[in-house]
């Protein structure tokens, strides 16, 4: 029979890889009429274990008109632990992204993470190329900057709706990325364009890689253009997540592995796939 | 200095905290440590692969979560190869939770997972039965019995039967699972519900129904944990919208001697050992000791006999 | 322009939007005009008169609330003075809500009751039945089926059955129900719940147990409303948390024809006025004209054959 | 059948004795560190419907803390159709009251009533005795505001643990009651000094009616010596409550009637009561 006071002494490593945290937020302004930055002040020793590619499950605020109920997954934005900050960059949809708009400088928000795989960078990859789209610049922002600590090269597609729309483009541009915007007010998001453009960076030895996240129409076309040469890539994928740690099993979506098609969990054996493993749905 | 230890059937337990089945898996263990739980409890494992239900198998609805995830399963082999051998890790029992599409297939599920490492086998006889239509074993006492029959022959391991809130029959239920032979049971399973997306007219699950989890589901098992608890001489095992020390006690007070937490654990991923800690501190603060003090100790008055049958609402 | 007006068996309402049974009363037209709701549904009246519960006769728990009222009632005649001259100033129907102890008291009440100012009578078979050991008569379809038959004979009026979410047989209940004579299933009751006090120890209920109402019933209910509407051929009656014009279309889309508001006018008096105020906004919105449009358009795809039998979460 | 277009026009009558209402928070301060007096602005109608005695039923508000479900009944405090004001004295217990506490000024609560029985006062009552306790003096303020404009003498018998407790007596004293103070702490209020007191008000002939509310000791004090001296009595009492309006027969307790027991509504038949007909409880 084992006898108790009210003591943690049962916590034998204090390490553990993920945490569940209520972290002050700092700041959280609008980017444009649908996005909003949200800055937490969070500890070092978080901040030192998060990775590019890699999430955060978020209990957005119970407000007066919008109750979620489970927590949200956003990746990681940024993380400077120098600074002590993680940033998010999330688009106001529905119930929970409202209430994450409501919070004020001050409030806390519990977080759980950092979850998930992050995107690898492998040695020989130099030249990366990612193509993104809306929120996924958000969860590529971070691969600039770590291609930038690596110092490899780095070009960044990014499309929108519109150039107004056209988030993190200096971001990337400070990183020293050659950033290539394409929107479909000037008609040069099309998959054909779009194709001319990774050809080019194909035929010029500038590579090695593609990232990127969402959209079907770019991941059908970079596992295309990715068979066509040889060329290896990553995508970062999303799912409704219950846990958002693997206990749950809601998050999966079905990959080619082997020839198979399994059932794989997003948050766990992802959020970053093998582009090719990846299905379009 | 408090007691937080409890006695379920013969496994002793360091606390009466432990984790739902399918809310719960190895990878808990990267944000605290799973010694701290009165016991490991798994994820229903069937004999074969299985893919599970089609997606969404989650929504969720005012204050509380649905889902239908249907059992993927690595199958037994796996099973044995990976999970058991990772909760040898930890002092805590392990509690394997089985299911089977048939009471035969079911039973030789429980023989072959009954090896070494697992000190009790929670069949989960509240997933539906092919061989009912598509009832589940604890909708009927008589299914029930039967079952639990062929599962007790199967194994010498402590036996939980999982029972499920969709009956008319709870008291009945939890004695047929008695004198089948089950050493506790676990009170209760999911209810089915259902939600529908108005615009596009659609189910919000893929499996078009699903289970109700979460805060909304307390009230309903804690009736049947107390009807379980006054119509048996077993251990009673709550579940059902745990989230905080205060539910823990309650459950305990209607008569369970330890409980699950499911659907906190997803909120909260460290629920559980923060629940272990208020429940010390409340403990304390309130002058009790051991969890003896609490469990069944419900001033029920004269009522108890005549309504714990009762399955209607008055 | 739209049509608001839906047919439950013959007797036409001019919108889907009627109180439940226990939840409203005369009172209520101190607040705003009876007229505008669908049908008037009354407080299921007992042949004689009865005391009710003791109090503590309703608690709140999580985002819903328990009561055990107990049925109080001045008995058939006071009702037949008073209550339904009331409800003759109206045009929209009564609506009679009845229960007896036994199917033969139960039959001669609704007999009785088949009374000039009343347009439909609803059996509350779901109510605790002394012949069965306190389990309702929709707990069951043999019973269902047995009472249904016996108050078929009793009245030419429409007879509307009203469920029990307390059964893990509803498909089977609602068939009964209809097999017996049932123009229309009310879907549902309450589910029996418990809560408990952890400082005095004591059921928050002066009847220790009682019946969930609010939000956290809705998919439970809803579930059953899809499960009766697709298991019969009889106008189903949605009743279970609708407090939005949301919540009522996602019964319609489900299968029913009309719902019942309960626990949504304690919260709001103004609340079925609000509902219907809402139904219409949202169907110009939506370019829907009518009740016909939404009744049972649910896009259920190929699942709902093998899964309406289902009864246990998946 | 009926078609509708979106309309209120199925209103035939407009005056509803209750209302359902939404009104904005003028104020909400602490009057001691239990108590608080909610100050809303309401329309004059609303105002010109309220007696003494009756309640609204508040639907708190939903805080991170503190999520009531139900509505909470309330006693009218004070209603002022000249400044359109519609005052409330509570006392913080439990989660409704607590989210109650929480309201700002510019906040708006949803309001229901008037609800329920009013004190009367008949033509022959002349010399009005009140003796209350605790949150008991917000049920009967009104009542002395009517008394005054009634013109009728009023004795306010105010109890509390202790003077800093006494609440109202200002209000009292301003509206020309006499007032006597008896506390805890003085050994003021027991039983036998109340009883003492009240019968010199009966021997000095300034006693035709006895209104209270609340307390088991003071109730069976009063039937004693309304009994005693055939002085008529009402108490108004409280029951926790569902509806508010009658409809869910929830708040019921029982009465003696005609040599009977029956259970009558607090919310409804009350919740002021004839004094003979209430029981202790
Ligand atoms: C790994 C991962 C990283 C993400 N990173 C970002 C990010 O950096 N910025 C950003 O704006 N968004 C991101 N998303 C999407 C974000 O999670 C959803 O926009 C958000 O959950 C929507 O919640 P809601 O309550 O506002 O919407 P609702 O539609 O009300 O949500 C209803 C339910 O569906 C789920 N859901 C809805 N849309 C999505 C979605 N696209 N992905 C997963 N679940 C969804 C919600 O979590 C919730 O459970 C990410 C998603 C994943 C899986
Ligand atoms: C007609 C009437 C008039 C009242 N007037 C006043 C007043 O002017 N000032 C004031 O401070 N209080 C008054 N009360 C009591 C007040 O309603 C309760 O203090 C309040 O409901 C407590 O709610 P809570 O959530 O803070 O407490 P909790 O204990 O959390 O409430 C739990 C439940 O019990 C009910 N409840 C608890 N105490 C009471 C009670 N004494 N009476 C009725 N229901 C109760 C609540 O409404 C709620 O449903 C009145 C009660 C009634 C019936
Ligand atoms: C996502 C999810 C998966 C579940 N999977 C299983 C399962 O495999 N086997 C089982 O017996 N119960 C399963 N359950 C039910 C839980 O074990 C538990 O009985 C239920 O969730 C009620 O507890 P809660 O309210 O604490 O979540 C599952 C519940 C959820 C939410
Ligand atoms: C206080 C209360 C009293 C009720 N009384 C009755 C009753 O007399 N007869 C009945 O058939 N149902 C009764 N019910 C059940 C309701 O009619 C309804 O089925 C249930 O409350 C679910 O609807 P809701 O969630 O909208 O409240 C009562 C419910 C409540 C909350
Ligand atoms: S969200 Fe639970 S397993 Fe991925
Ligand atoms: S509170 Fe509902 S009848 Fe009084």
């Amino acid at each position: 029979m084992t006898v108790f006071e009210q003591t943690d002494s049962f916590d034998r490593k204090s390490d553990y890889p993920i945490s569940e945290l209520d972290l002050l937020v700092k700041s959280n302004e609008p980017v444009n009429h649908e996005y909003r930055q949200l800055i937490l002040a969070a500890p070092a020793d978080l901040l030192d274990r998060c990775r590019a590619g890699q999430f955060f499950h978020l209990l957005c605020p119970q407000t007066a008109d919008h109750r979620p109920f489970l927590r949200r997954p956003m990746s990681i934005y940024g993380f400077y632990p120098q600074s002590g900050e993680l940033h998010f960059l999330f688009k106001v949809t529905g119930t929970g992204t409202r209430a994450l708009a409501t919070l004020q400088p001050g409030d806390r928000l519990s977080v759980a993470g950092p979850l998930g795989k992050p995107f690898e960078i492998e040695d020989s990859w130099q030249h990366l190329v990612l193509v993104a789209r809306g929120v996924g610049l958000a969860t590529l922002a971070p691969l600039a900057l770590e291609a930038h600590r690596l110092d490899r090269k780095l070009t960044a597609i990014c499309s929108a709706r519109h150039r107004d729309y056209l988030l993190s483009i200096d971001y990337f541009k400070d990183l020293g990325a050659d950033v290539i915007a394409i929107t479909d007010a000037e008609g040069t998001s099309d998959v054909d364009h779009l194709e001319r453009l990774l050809e080019d960076l194909v035929q010029q030895g500038k590579a090695d890689v593609f990232y990127t996240c969402g959209s079907n129409r770019i991941l059908t076309l970079l596992k295309k253009i990715g068979k066509r040469h040889s060329i290896p890539g990553q995508i970062a994928l999303e799912q409704q997540m219950a846990c958002g740690l693997g206990m749950c099993h809601c998050c999966v979506r079905p990959f080619e592995q082997n020839g198979q098609i399994v059932n794989l969990r997003v948050c766990r054996e992802g959020p970053v796939f093998d582009l090719q493993a990846a299905l379009a749905w | 200095m408090v007691d937080l230890s409890v006695d379920i059937g013969g496994l002793k337990l360091i606390n009466p905290i432990m984790p739902a089945s399918g809310t719960f898996s190895e990878e808990l263990a990267e944000v605290f440590d799973l010694e701290r739980l009165g016991a490991h409890v798994t994820k229903t494992i069937t004999r074969d692969w299985r893919n599970g239900n089609p997606t969404p198998r989650v929504c969720e609805i005012s204050g509380s979560m649905l889902n239908s995830i249907g059992i993927p399963s690595k199958g037994i082999q796996a099973f044995l190869e990976n999970t058991i051998p990772f909760y040898r890790q930890y002092a805590a029992p392990l509690v394997v939770s089985i299911s089977g599409n048939t009471a035969d297939e079911f039973a030789a599920l429980c023989a072959d997972i009954s090896v070494d490492g697992v000190d009790a086998i929670e069949v989960n006889i509240s997933c539906p039965n092919i061989e009912e239509d598509g009832k589940a074993y604890a909708i009927r006492p008589s299914t029930t019995y039967e079952v639990m029959r062929k599962l007790r022959k199967a194994t010498d391991l402590p036996l939980w039967a999982k029972l499920t809130p969709n009956t008319g029959e709870t008291p009945e239920v939890a004695r047929a699972a008695e004198e089948g032979g089950a050493d506790a049971l676990v009170v209760a399973n999911t209810i089915l519900s259902m939600a529908i997306d108005i615009d596009s007219r659609k189910p919000r699950l893929g499996n078009l129904m699903g289970g109700l989890s979460g805060p909304c589901l307390k009230p309903i098992s804690l009736r049947m944990a107390y009807q379980c608890a006054k119509a048996t001489n077993i251990p009673v095992i709550g579940c059902g919208g745990v989230s905080t020390a205060e539910d823990v006690i309650e459950y305990l007070i209607a008569g369970a001697s330890a409980v699950q937490v499911g659907t906190a654990s997803f909120l909260n991923p460290t629920a559980m050992i923060r629940i272990v800690d208020e429940l010390v501190a409340w403990m304390v603060r309130n002058d009790v000791s051991s969890m003896d003090e609490l469990i069944g100790s419900i001033n029920d008055g004269e009522q108890s006999e005549g309504l714990v049958f009762m399955e209607s609402a008055p």
